[in-house]
C-alpha cells in the first residue's frame, strides 16, 4: 500500500514518499489532490483478487489525517467559528461551501463547452498590421506614490491564525524516538494506551512511526481480531512474538 | 462637384457607416457605441443606425468579415465558413492547453472577481498559483489592486478579451448561477440529516 | 435556398474572396499570395484574381475598408477620408495615473536599481510580466543590461522621461524611505524578508 504509485500534479512517486516529505513540511498539503490519491487506491485494489484489509484500514487513517490536515489549513479560522458551530449551523455552512464549489464546477463546464462552440469564431489578436501607431502620455505624476506603494510592500502579511498550529504534524522522529526509548524499558506495549489523549492527527503520526519500526525489523505488531488492541513487541524477542501470535 | 455633395448630404448615414468601418478595422478590440460615436464626432443613435447597416452588410454567409457584438462593443471577425481555412494560418494560443484547474479558476474570478488567489484556493480546495499565473499570461484575467489592509493579496478580475474569446456580450451573459448546481439542496438536507443524528 | 446555392456554385471565385476577406480581418500582419492560397487550399492566380474583386470592393471612397498591397503581401487598412476618426479614436486621453501593478513594479525598479522581471516577480508576490512590458511600452523604464552568470534574466531601470514625469532631478530626488534601509541593497534585502514570509 505504502509503495502505491501516484502521478499527481504537484507530485509523482511513491504513496510513502509523499507521506514523508509532507510530514517533514516540504510539500503543502494544500498542493495534494487527495481524491486522485484514493482514485489511485481503489484502482489498485481492483487490480487486485482479494482485499487486503490491513492495507485499507492503514490508508483509511493515513488518508483522513491528511484530509483533515489540508481542510484546516485551507480554514484556518473558519475551523475554528466551524467547531463552535451547533451542529445544524456548521451542517449549514458546510453546506453552503460545498454548494458554492459545486456550482463553480458547474460554471466551468460550462466555459468549456462554450469555448468548444466557438472553435470556428476566428478573430485577430493585437493591433492591425496597418494601424496607426499611438502614444501613450502620462500626466505628471507624485513621486510620493511610488515611496507609499514600496512601503506597502515592506508591511508583512496579517499574522496567520495559529489556531490551527496543534493540529499540524509532528515529526515522525519523535514518534519513532518515544516508541524505541519505551521498548528498551519494555518488552511489548499496546498502541492505545500510548496514544490516548493525542490527537487523531498525533495518533496518525504515531501509527505511521510504528509501520516505520516494523519496515525497518525493529519491532512486531500483532492483533487478536479486527479493532482489537494493537499490540507492539521487539523483534529480538522471539518468544513473546510466537506467544502473540499463537494467542492471536 | 454638385451632385456628389447632394448624395452625401441626402444619405450621410452611408459615410458614417464608412467610417465606423474604418474604426472597427484599425481597432485592436472591440469599440462601444460611446466609443465610435465620439471618434466619429456623431450621435450615438445614428452610430446605433449606421451599425444596424453593416450587420447586414457584414452577416453570415453574405461575407467573410463579420460584425459582432461582443464585450461591450463591436468587433470585426472572420466568417464561420472560413473557419477551416483561419485554422490552417493561425493558431489559438489563448485557449491551447487551457487545464481544467485553469477553467475552474477563470469561473470563480468571472463570478466572484475581484478576488484574490487565497480566495480562489478557499474556494476550490487547492492552490491557484499556476493557474492563475496561467490565465494572466494569456491575458484572460488581470490585475484590480489588493484586498484591502496592510499585506493584502493582488485581486483579479476577467478581462474584455476573456469575453471576447468566449463570445460574450458582457459579463452578464454568463448562466446565473442559481441555475448551475440544482442539486445543491439535496446536499444540504444530507448534511443537515447527519448533523441531527450526530445531535441527538 | 436554390438560387443562392446556384449562385456560389457558378461564381465560386466569390467563395474564395469572401474566403480571403475573412483570412486578411484574422491577421496581424500582411498576407502574401502564397499564404493567401495555401490557407485557402486554392490556386495563387485565382488568389490573385480574387484579390482583384477584393480590391474594387475595398476601394478608397467606396469602403472605409481599404485592401492595400504592402512590402509583405496583402491587409486591410483604415480609408483616407476616415483618418481623423482613426486618429481621434487613437489619440488617447493623456492618462491620469498608473495602475496598482505599474506603480508597484516602477517603485521596485526605481528604489532598487537595474531589476530583473524575476525579482520584482519575487517582491511582489505576482508575476511581473504585463506592467513590466507596459512599463517598457510607455517609455518609463528601459532593459539596462543581464543579470551575471549564463542565462542571466534582463534587468531594467528607470528613463529620463520617468524622471521628468515623477518631477525629479535624478533618482537621487526620490523620497527617502530611511525606515526601510539606509540604502537600495538594505531595502532589497527588507522586501525580501516580507516577500518569503507571505509566500510561506
Amino acid at each position: 500500500m505504502r509503495e502505491l504509485d501516484l502521478d499527481l500534479d504537484a507530485f509523482e512517486g511513491p504513496f510513502d514518499l509523499l507521506l514523508t516529505l509532507l510530514l517533514r513540511e516540504e510539500l503543502e498539503p494544500i498542493e495534494i489532490d487527495i481524491a486522485a490519491i484514493v482514485l489511485a487506491f481503489v484502482e489498485r485494489l481492483a487490480e487486485r483478487e482479494e482485499i487486503d484489509l490491513e492495507a485499507c484500514g492503514e490508508f483509511l487513517v493515513l488518508v483522513s489525517a491528511l484530509l483533515e490536515l489540508k481542510a484546516r489549513l485551507l480554514f484556518p479560522d473558519e475551523a475554528a467559528e466551524l467547531d463552535a458551530l451547533e451542529p445544524e449551523a456548521a451542517a449549514e455552512e458546510l453546506a453552503r461551501r460545498l454548494g458554492e464549489y459545486r456550482r463553480m464546477k458547474e460554471a466551468a463546464v460550462w466555459l468549456a463547452e462554450r469555448l468548444a462552440g466557438e472553435r470556428d469564431r476566428w478573430f485577430r489578436l493585437g493591433p492591425a498590421p496597418l494601424a496607426p501607431q499611438p502614444e501613450r502620455r502620462l500626466a505628471p505624476q507624485d513621486s510620493n506614490a511610488l515611496a507609499v506603494a514600496l512601503r506597502a510592500l515592506a508591511v508583512p502579511p496579517p499574522a496567520v491564525s495559529l489556531s490551527h498550529m496543534a493540529l499540524r504534524f509532528p515529526p515522525v522522529s519523535q514518534f519513532l524516538d518515544r516508541f524505541r526509548t519505551l521498548l528498551s524499558r519494555r518488552r511489548r506495549f499496546d498502541f492505545e494506551s500510548e496514544v490516548i489523549g493525542l490527537s487523531r492527527v498525533e495518533q496518525a503520526v504515531a501509527f505511521l512511526a510504528l509501520l516505520e519500526l516494523r519496515k525497518s525489523g525493529e519491532i512486531a505488531l500483532s492483533q487478536a481480531a479486527p479493532f482489537a488492541p494493537i499490540r507492539i513487541a521487539r523483534v529480538d524477542d522471539e518468544r513473546i512474538t510466537t506467544w502473540t501470535a499463537r494467542s492471536a | 462637384m454638385d451632385s456628389t455633395l447632394r448624395l452625401i448630404a441626402t444619405n450621410p448615414l452611408d459615410q458614417l457607416a464608412r467610417t465606423i468601418e474604418a474604426l472597427l478595422i484599425v481597432a485592436s478590440a472591440p469599440l462601444s457605441v460611446a466609443e465610435l460615436a465620439e471618434a466619429a464626432e456623431d450621435d450615438p443613435e445614428r452610430v446605433e443606425t449606421a451599425l444596424g447597416l453593416l450587420r447586414e452588410r457584414f452577416g453570415e454567409r453574405r461575407s467573410g468579415i463579420v460584425l459582432e457584438q461582443v464585450a461591450g462593443g463591436y468587433a470585426f471577425r472572420a466568417s464561420r465558413e472560413a473557419s477551416e481555412a483561419c485554422a490552417r494560418l493561425f493558431e489559438r494560443p489563448i485557449e491551447r492547453g487551457l487545464s481544467h484547474a485553469a477553467l475552474e479558476t477563470l469561473a470563480v474570478v468571472a463570478y466572484l472577481g475581484p478576488c484574490s488567489r487565497p480566495e480562489v484556493a478557499r474556494i476550490r480546495g487547492v492552490a491557484a498559483d499556476s493557474a492563475v499565473a496561467s490565465l494572466v499570461e494569456r491575458g484572460l484575467i488581470s490585475e484590480a489592486g489588493r484586498e484591502s489592509g496592510p499585506g493584502g493579496a493582488v485581486r483579479y478580475r476577467t478581462t474584455p478579451l476573456f469575453e471576447r474569446v468566449f463570445g460574450l456580450e458582457s459579463l452578464a451573459a454568463l448562466p446565473r448561477l442559481d441555475d448551475l448546481g440544482a442539486d445543491g439542496e439535496q446536499i444540504r438536507e444530507r448534511l443537515l440529516e447527519v448533523a441531527s443524528a450526530r445531535a441527538s
